[in-house]
């Protein structure tokens, strides 16, 4: 049942509604397509996918703080290959378009990823995550400085004709450089926030409770913060955002769309209700009726101020 | 598996700070298998994650399942003061793979051991035991006297011989399960275990021989609970892939995993 | 009640024990004296204090978040002189040291106050808040740039003799960067973390909640990233480090101390609780002997690796 | 002032999401201003700030108090659901300024204005007038019919002139408390409001006159709700300052304050 009130078209991806799971929250979508029909969603970010197979962090690999949660999974991925050829046919089955997360440690494996993935038909456009704050070559040293990550977004523009949205970093002291700084590379498109880095101790042990000793701190805490780095990097780009960062409810995303998000992701409340993304499409539906608005980006205008 | 609002049926005090959780609802006739678990909602908002506790027992006729759950942190705290009538988010039944309890002949000896929160999955197992006639020993190891919970429940049933271990020796046998292990002479068909990693390790090494399928049902701090978010690998035992617990798991074979 | 497992000595402040409330969170112990004795804490650090009087922000100066809360109250404070005749007087009625927060708009004014207060006996040290991400003038562009501060921190040291902790801003790429600098400028602690810039949309308006439109993101939902922070200026510094960030519970400050800390302060908890700090104090005595610890900076030394 | 844990005696639905919550403690002795509020902890961990609400009537021989509360956000929904029983965690009375209620002389006529749930406070200052053999004529405005409450209780306080206003006009007069006012020509010797800031606007406007003492409960978002934080602030009319409604209200002279 598609409401055409929800419907919005960002670069790559037409969207019956500004919903889709978060790279890496998601996996490839098979264990949520138990629960309901993926094509109900507005799109699908899958999960960070590197060139080769990798295998990930030591466990514990997540901890809990109040109203959120650190992981650390690592960029644990088949392989970009493995993704191609056994993953995305699955998704293929489904009316979405994908959102394709890639990571990499060098701007040559980045290359190499999209590369691999750029003529499958259902990638709808790329997310490069320049900000994995969880294995020491996942991309962070591009969500951290402007130049890196405007080098980075002119190469894998030059390799693929498909949109290409950037995953922005809150871990950096002005956001609004690197946006302004890879929209000037060529981006399509902007995603944020990916995860703020964070850490919790066991006092039992008097150690740090994840193996990988940092996480990355996602979940209804972060919200604030996530809403501040839209607003601000709404002011300087006309660019559309993905927003995301603690979204468990259409109020929220009615929150994100105030700020200037164009679209939202949903992640970890996935975990905490599977789901979370069906009935988040439903509300939004019914807020439309009971503040009377015509179409969901009327609700963002609000927020546009460039 | 289904996500449900279950009905607390009963919530109380077993042994120290063990609770006993009986739920109903309609979830409760898809459990089939000994082992898999229950993701559960803890009330309150600001716990994001759920917690994964192993189903205990089935009443298909009553439509509730049992869970036994020891009160570690926030989370197991909260659950501790839900009342009868109050509703709890619950995904479930999650995992794929139970204690094979099909595959033993009646003639088969079978050995459970658990060590405290690992006991509850091995009820459910040594029910299904009984139910086929095949008879096994029962192994449970407590901290001391006061954490001992299930012993008469698992003496009830038919085929079944069990031995206490503590820690303090304050009840049944001083030590761990391994030191009662240790003393016994007879190799054991089967093998099925449940509890802290260091105690599975130990039962490893003790329990590798030829003649013996021994399994394990592991735990780790989970996500998603369905396979998407990658937080609750191990590593196969030639260390060349990882399983998901909640998904691949939680029960494996000690030789497909490094413990 | 004292207990002497519980005492800790930094730079300036003899503790009975390592809780303080934080700035702004207990104006100047006034009002929870009706609650508790004073003398029973380890320090009270005071309201950011100007040269002048300021009014502050207009409101709503506060917004609640997923376990957190945001504020803008604007650095409203009496002024440096008022500072002085009517409100550390009070606090002189308790047996406690005072941690002087200092705000100011430019190198001058925090010089002005220091000046002010400087010989104020039950000063025992001061905080430089380089960090108040609610007022343009804040002091945050010093806490985002280590030259900056740096400078600013010698500045202030050449007109006190007494200790000068400098609080740190968590809204930067690397904080240790922070840390360093002002150590090498001589600073003789550091405080951490100040607020997470944060922002809430109201749907029903379409606009910020705050009249400030951002705020200051504290209470539980900050504590990973706080420890992460002190975690991190732990490798790096031997400096004392005062801790916070959504600390409510004893097991809380066992986390910060494990993560580097040497003492810590409690801020929106005591919104929630007014006698958050002292039962903390008291479970933390309970703590000790459960954990079977001699004295409170046993724990930290799990954490110290310089 | 004291933080206690009371206990929730009753809480049920008056109005549309409108409740009545009755407390009881050993903090109902403090309690001896109209105007003043408590500052409730809302269950569930993930609200950090407490809600203030204003207290509606005391009952000393009993040992309770009564709240008014409508269901707006989060907070208020998770009150709504308490039980008989429950415990909250209160902080109170908060609050120095009540409404002047001994000053008023028995031949004074008393206004009292009061909008949505701005009316809890006046019922307490309605009763403390009608205890002193004052007369008053009080108006309240609501929405709509269904949301209108309290009406027959201010109405069997002795001395008490109670008219209703809706908005849609679907109970008492159409329009608002303002409308109601303007068709007045007696010009009362105080006045106490309390309501959304902008019919304390108008009010102020309308009632400004040399004869009249005015008085006005003010809301803001609170932190604290002690004095701390100067979340709470207002101007004082003169721009000269800054007032804290939670200590140094939440009750001001109409001339004291900038609305
Ligand atoms: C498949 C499976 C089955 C389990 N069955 C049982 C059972 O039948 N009875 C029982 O008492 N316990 C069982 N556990 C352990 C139980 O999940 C934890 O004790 C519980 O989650 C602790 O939550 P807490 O909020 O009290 O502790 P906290 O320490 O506050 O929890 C913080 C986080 O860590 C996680 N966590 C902490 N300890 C564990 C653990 N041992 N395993 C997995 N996650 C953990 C929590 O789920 C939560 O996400 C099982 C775990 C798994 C994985
Ligand atoms: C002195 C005082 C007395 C009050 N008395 C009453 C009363 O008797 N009955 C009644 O129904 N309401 C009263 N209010 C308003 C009541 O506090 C809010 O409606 C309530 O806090 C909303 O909480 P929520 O969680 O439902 O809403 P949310 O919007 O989820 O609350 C979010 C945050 O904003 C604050 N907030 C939202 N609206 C208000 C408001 N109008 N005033 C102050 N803070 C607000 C909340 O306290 C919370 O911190 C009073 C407010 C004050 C300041
Ligand atoms: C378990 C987990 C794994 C994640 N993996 C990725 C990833 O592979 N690539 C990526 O760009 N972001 C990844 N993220 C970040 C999310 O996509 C999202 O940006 C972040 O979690 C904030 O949204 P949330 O609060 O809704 O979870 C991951 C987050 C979680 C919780
Ligand atoms: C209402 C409020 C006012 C604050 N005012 C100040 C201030 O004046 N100076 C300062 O250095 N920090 C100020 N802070 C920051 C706190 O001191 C503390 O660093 C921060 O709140 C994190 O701790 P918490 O999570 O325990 O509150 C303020 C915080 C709050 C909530
Ligand atoms: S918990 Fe998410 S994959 Fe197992
Ligand atoms: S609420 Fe803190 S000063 Fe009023």
């Amino acid at each position: 049942m598609i409401d055409p009130r929800l419907q919005v078209k960002l670069p790559g991806l037409t969207m019956k509604n500004p919903v889709m799971p978060a790279s890496g929250c998601f996996a490839f979508g098979r264990e949520y397509a138990q629960f309901y029909d993926l094509s109900e969603l507005g799109a699908v970010a899958i999960k960070g996918t590197t060139s080769g197979l990798r295998s990930g962090n030591a466990t514990p690999r997540v901890a809990e703080t109040p109203s959120g949660m650190l992981n650390a999974i690592g960029l644990q991925n088949p392989g970009a290959e493995a993704v191609r050829d056994a993953e995305l046919p699955f998704l293929a089955n489904y009316d979405v378009p994908v959102l394709a997360n890639v990571s990499g440690s060098t701007p040559e494996e980045y290359e190499e990823v999209i590369r691999t993935l750029t003529d499958v038909e259902n990638v709808g456009a790329f997310e490069l995550n320049i900000s994995c704050p969880n294995v020491k070559e996942g991309g962070i040293q591009f969500g951290t400085d402007p130049e890196a990550a405007a080098e980075l977004t002119a190469a894998v523009k030059r390799i693929t004709s498909k949109p290409v949205y950037v995953k922005l970093s809150p871990n950096v002291t002005d956001v609004t450089a690197i946006a302004l700084a890879v929209e000037s590379a060529g981006a399509d498109g902007l995603s944020l926030i990916n995860t703020l880095l964070g850490m919790r101790m066991d006092w039992q042990t008097g150690k740090p409770v994840l193996a990988n000793e940092k996480g990355g701190l996602s979940g209804p805490a972060v919200k604030p913060v996530a809403l501040r780095m839209i607003y601000d990097v709404r002011q300087v780009t006309r660019l559309p955002i993905i927003g995301m960062g603690g979204i468990q409810t259409a109020e929220d995303v009615i929150e994100f769309m105030i700020a200037g998000a164009d679209a939202i992701a949903v992640g970890t409340a996935n975990f905490s209700n599977p789901f979370a993304c069906p009935s988040i499409i439903q509300e939004l539906s019914k807020w439309l009726e009971r503040l009377d608005i015509e179409h969901i980006g009327d609700i963002r205008q609000q927020g546009e101020t460039v | 598996m289904r996500n449900e609002m279950m009905t607390v049926a009963k919530n109380q005090e077993i042994a120290a700070n063990t609770y006993e959780l009986t739920l109903s609802g309609a979830l409760v006739n898809d459990i089939s298998k000994a082992g898999t678990f229950l993701h559960i909602e803890v009330p309150g908002g600001d716990l994001v994650l759920r917690r994964p506790i192993s189903i205990a027992s089935v009443d298909p006729v009553a439509g509730t399942c049992t869970l036994v759950y020891k009160e570690m942190g926030e989370g197991t705290k909260r659950l501790a003061r839900c009342r009868p009538g109050d509703l709890l988010a619950v995904l479930g039944p999650l995992g794929n793979t139970g204690f094979p309890v099909e595959s033993p002949q009646a003639e088969d000896h079978v050995l459970l051991i658990g060590g405290g929160v690992g006991v509850p999955p091995l009820y459910y197992a040594a029910y299904e035991l009984a139910k086929r006639k095949v008879t096994f020993t029962v192994i449970l190891g407590f901290q001391t006297k006061a954490a001992v919970f299930y012993e008469e429940q698992f003496r009830y049933l038919p085929g079944s011989e069990v031995q206490i271990m503590t820690d303090d020796g304050s009840y049944g046998g001083q030590g761990t399960v391994i030191d009662a292990l240790k003393t016994r002479t007879d190799r054991p068909a089967w093998l099925f275990s449940c509890g802290p990693r260091g105690m599975l390790r130990a039962l490893e090494i003790v329990s590798a021989q030829p003649g013996t399928k021994g399994y394990v049902s592991l735990e780790e701090r989970m996500g998603c609970g369905v396979g998407a978010c990658l937080a609750c690998v191990c590593e196969t035992a030639d260390r060349s892939s990882y399983r998901k617990i909640c998904q691949d798991g939680p029960v494996f074979a000690f030789k497909e995993v490094l413990l």
